[in-house]
């Protein structure tokens, strides 16, 4: 597994918003160890028997946390984020969509010069299957195993996970990059990682349309990753000029297309699906370990 | 958001940017109140790109030649485009053309200049691009390594720097995904000049840019209308030429399954992403605005529930299958309170397909069919 | 530059921090168009502190009470400087005060809050003085912090740190010095209300913030006339109750002529640093300043040319010496241009004394003396 | 000697103005090594014999300087400093005076973050005397020899060092760090480079008074500098509240008295002058050396 673990302390920022108590009710459920909650003004208080905190530095100091998924309004992501991260957050998650990408750019930029890690925004969020789910993925889908997910995509994620679990495959970590242009972890790192990682023995990269972030990662992967690897790219009928749902996803002056993605990744010696469905059926042929079902 | 230009250049005079004295005009007998003189540029103000090729820029040399080109291009429709005015100005003395542009770069994760020795061009196929990163808090002499970088020297060089600076200002302040000009004008005088403009207001920055607030309605003329009131109900509609209604949640989960569609031989008629949470009301527009348009088949319903509740959806079903019984559909509905969903639709005509696959198989199938196989 | 409480008051409303309804008067029949009812509080509008201890805050029940406060109020003068105005607002219910302030932090060289819980006191000799500093960019957050370390909590939690980030927001828009609230009270309605303010405007930044220009001049109440026309004219006059008249050029080494002054006898009646690179007419002026001072026997006049030119100084002297044939000076005159600067002075009855501490010695015997020993 | 010696190869930003250009005069007149001069339009030009250039990226590039000294107007600075920074310089030295301090703090926050030493604002400069005069000094009144000076003001550095010259004591190295309350290198560094510097052998520490910089400066003596300190205090006649020429030099709340400064150094065993004459004589009695006239 890679980044969390059973072990991982979690704050929500956010904690008392119609999404952020939704979740945290569902977080707690699955196991994760979320150990305290952030809302301005509401410190004292205590929401599905965790403590809330005014600040966030409040909060990690109390709670020992070093985690933060924060599910704060867009225009308040910014702050929120940069709270997370000078109160000393090793990850930063955030689930929300919206924000302006200037606040994401200064975000990210911000955390890069404090040595902080940030998934998303605009992403479901983390899992490692059985230990610790963080943000809004379904838990109930995922099971422990040996697949490791880098996605672009919430809901398809969901989908080929199913799928795996469904085929007896498991996941180490599946983490969900998020659907925005500008984000904080991407897929080089967390090839990295989960190539590090002595539980995953595939890994599942699901892309989409727009940019060139897969064309870097699949020559990345070439030189410097050894396990295989299994990738997915939605969009490849999406019309160019069009902005697909995501933030991201978007074919413009010519770059973008999945064809070209696909290609790259064909070409770094990568396995390329064309459907959800057919990525299980290349991890099925990548797996060591047998499939129980 | 996209602005017309004449908005563009509104804006880029605010900021300081010299720009042709123009004027808007949207019937041809205004051309008689213009005080400057001819030859004049009458030039539509469209949504899209493409404009020059589309013959939607002409030159007038007196008031009767004017006044027969603004009738001819007030009507004139681009790409699907309808002209929503014409702006009027003078006709420029132009040494020089450039390409000048901020925009978000994704891959460095900051803005970006994009400068070009060339301009009036399409900058993704040029081949004299200049690029310069701002990693950080903005300083003039970033515009000044630009201009160096294009080769200015003199007072040109102050110039264009001069230009730069304000165009990244009015970038960072108003949230814009794009500030460009193109072409940027260097005139007989020296002077710098923005010839045309284009400006592309971030989307979700809108909430809190206060002089754009109500600007959405009138600025979706780059779509279709459906489109365009699927953006104001906070959903992403983007309309194709096939007959498979597509609605999903998520826009990972819709592009996968336009693309299974188009694998197994169908024609998505639409992405439509109904985006995570959405309720039985927000749903149940999705279902309404892809079942007006005339062309589709069939209505392929694609739900992996995270954070939408499947009880929900099938809510909306139940209320659009009242409307709509004869309808073709396909549904597959899986995660939160799916088996709430199944009970809720055992009496509205409708299967459940469990596996995403069979689903979009059944849709294509149906399509193709003359009878509506998903309905019992 | 200081600004009155109601002007800060203006900006604090501005900026959306809550204040008194205040009224700015200068005559006390003007009392009788406020509007808001008794008993009221009348407040002199002065550039110095302490104005409380001072007798400058009163409360009237009745207009009756309130004329004649105000006219007496009016004519007072605090630490030698005049009321302006009065400023009118209707008492305040207060449940409890605070202190609450932005500056910059010379040690850690970024912007600081600093709170107290103890509101209305002078925050150097509070011992409950919280700090935050702001290292990077501000972000609401930080004032979060303060309000947490200031010991709120609930709705009142979130309104401190909304007044602090708005005072921060204006500090680092206007280019101020200080922008504090003081007392910040808590109303019996748990509403939160700048009782007093102070700004106090980088005089640097001046220039660069349109909405000052051409206040400097109204600003200066808290000086001597002489001080505020040195100010207006560029030079660093302060005045003390001496009588040796000092000028140089440089800060350092002005303060070091007072410092010596004193140290061999003297009494310094004034600190002038006349500038780097002062030109004959600027030294003319920073004589002719320092003489109109009644106080002074001698002037002191100690030039290091680094930048400053000894022949500019010198031909200011050979003016000021046709006017003032009398006064006596000992003068110091050394670097750039010196040997020029000596054969210019020579006919001037002025002896050029090379030595720094000669120089001093001889002004402080000048001084003493009755006769004008410096003149040959 | 310090931060310059003969070899340092220098750039002036605003080389074309008023200041600038007759700075750069004496600059070179004294041999300093200024290699080139930027201002914006004017590249191409040249003045006093040495190139103009448009940018301070392309005057470094084609000149190797590491250095640069801006004489620029105040509110320009920040963006001449931040150009210094990012293009690379190693020191950038500030002379003008009246840069609005938020400025000044997001420039030295800038240089702080690159690893870029900041002399002044509002400064006269340094000299590494007999090889490198940057800024405003005047050059002859400085000598080659064992005394390294570090003061906060520029007429009375004048002073005391017309004074060890006469005295026929010379300086290392000299550096003024500015009058401003915020401000680039402080004292703890230079006197830590000093202490490490085998040419000097007595430190001249000006102070004057505001901020607490001397107090802390005594601290970090008596804990880290073996060689002997003098310190002379400039201000000890001024009035509390007022500001006495330089933008730092304010006695306010009871704090900054050249009374509480003097004490720290006298407790931290620095030697106390009370009139720059006084120093030269302080300097006399701890110099190894023999005094040549």
């Amino acid at each position: 597994m890679i980044l969390i673990d059973k072990n991982t302390k979690i704050i929500v920022q956010g904690v008392t918003g119609k999404m952020g108590a939704s979740h945290t009710k569902r977080m707690l459920e699955y196991g994760t160890k979320i150990v305290g909650g952030v809302t301005p003004g509401k410190g004292g208080e205590s929401i599905h028997g965790i403590p809330v905190f005014d600040t966030v530095a409040e909060a990690m100091s109390a709670t020992g946390a070093t985690v933060s998924v924060i599910f704060v309004p867009p225009y308040l992501c910014l702050d929120a984020g940069a709270e997370a991260i000078d109160a000393g957050c090793e990850l930063v998650v955030v689930i929300t969509e919206g924000i302006p990408p200037q606040d994401t750019a200064k975000l990210i930029a911000h955390a890069k010069a404090k040595g902080t890690r940030v998934v998303g925004p605009n992403c479901p969020g983390l899992i490692t299957p059985g230990q610790c789910l963080i943000g809004i993925l379904p838990g109930v889908i995922f099971k422990p195993g040996p697949v490791g997910m880098i996605s672009r995509s919430g809901t398809l994620t969901y989908e080929v996970a199913l799928g795996l679990t469904d085929a007896g495959l498991g996941q180490s970590t599946c983490v969900g990059i998020g659907g925005d242009p500008i984000k904080g972890l991407g897929y080089a790192e967390l090839l990295t990682a989960f190539n590090d990682d002595p539980a995953t023995e595939v890994i599942v990269l699901i892309g989409e349309i727009g940019g060139t972030a897969e064309e870097e990662a699949a020559a990345f992967i070439k030189e410097n990753i050894r396990k295989p690897v299994v990738a997915y790219i939605a969009g490849q009928t999406a019309p160019p000029g069009k902005r697909m749902g995501h933030a991201g996803a978007i074919i413009s002056g010519g770059k973008g297309t999945a064809e070209s993605k696909m290609k790259a990744f064909k070409d770094a010696g990568v396995s390329v699906a064309t459907t959800p469905l057919e990525v299980v059926d290349a991890v099925k042929k990548c797996c060591k370990q047998p499939v129980t079902k | 958001m996209n602005l017309y230009e004449y908005e563009a250049k509104r804006i880029f005079a605010e900021y300081g940017i010299t720009t042709s004295p123009g004027v808007r005009i949207t019937k041809p007998e205004e051309l008689r109140k213009i005080h400057f003189g001819y030859p004049l540029t009458l030039k539509c103000q469209v949504l899209v790109g493409g404009r020059g090729k589309a013959g939607g820029i002409k030159f007038a040399k007196d008031l009767k030649e004017g006044e027969s080109l603004a009738a001819q291009l007030l009507a004139l429709e681009i790409k699907g485009c309808k002209t929503e005015s014409l702006l009027i100005e003078p006709k420029a003395s132009i040494k020089r053309e450039l390409y000048l542009a901020v925009t978000l770069d994704r891959g460095r994760g900051c803005p970006i200049f994009i400068g070009s020795a060339e301009g009036g061009i399409e900058i993704e196929s040029s081949e004299n691009v200049i690029t310069v990163p701002v990693p950080g808090k903005f300083q003039p002499y970033i515009a000044r390594d630009l201009a160096k970088k294009l080769g200015f020297s003199g007072a040109l060089f102050n110039k264009i720097a001069d230009c730069a600076t304000k165009l990244y200002k009015l970038f960072e302040e108003l949230d814009l995904d794009l500030a460009e000009i193109n072409p940027l004008v260097i005139t007989e005088g020296d002077d710098v000049l923005a010839l045309d403009g284009k400006i592309i207001v971030n989307d979700d920055a809108i909430g809190r840019q206060k002089r754009f607030t109500g600007w959405q309605e009138k600025h979706l003329t780059d779509m279709s209308v459906r489109e365009g009131r699927a953006k104001l109900a906070g959903l992403n509609l983007v309309e194709l030429d096939g007959n498979i209604g597509i609605i999903c949640n998520g826009a990972g989960l819709t592009m996968a399954t336009m693309d299974m569609v188009k694998k197994f031989g169908g024609r998505p008629a639409n992405f439509l992403d109904a985006g995570g949470g959405s309720d039985a009301e927000k749903t149940l527009f999705a279902l309404e605005i892809v079942n007006e348009n005339p062309d589709i088949e069939v209505i392929l319903l694609n739900i992996l529930g995270g954070i939408t509740a499947c009880d929900e959806v099938a809510k909306a079903l139940v209320e659009f299958r009242k409307k709509h019984p004869n309808r073709k559909m396909s549904v597959r509905l899986r995660g939160n309170n799916q088996d709430v969903a199944a009970k809720m639709l055992a009496d509205s005509g409708l299967k459940l397909i469990a596996d995403v696959e069979a689903a979009v198989k059944d849709a294509v199938a149906q399509a193709n069919s003359k009878t509506p196989v998903g309905v019992k």
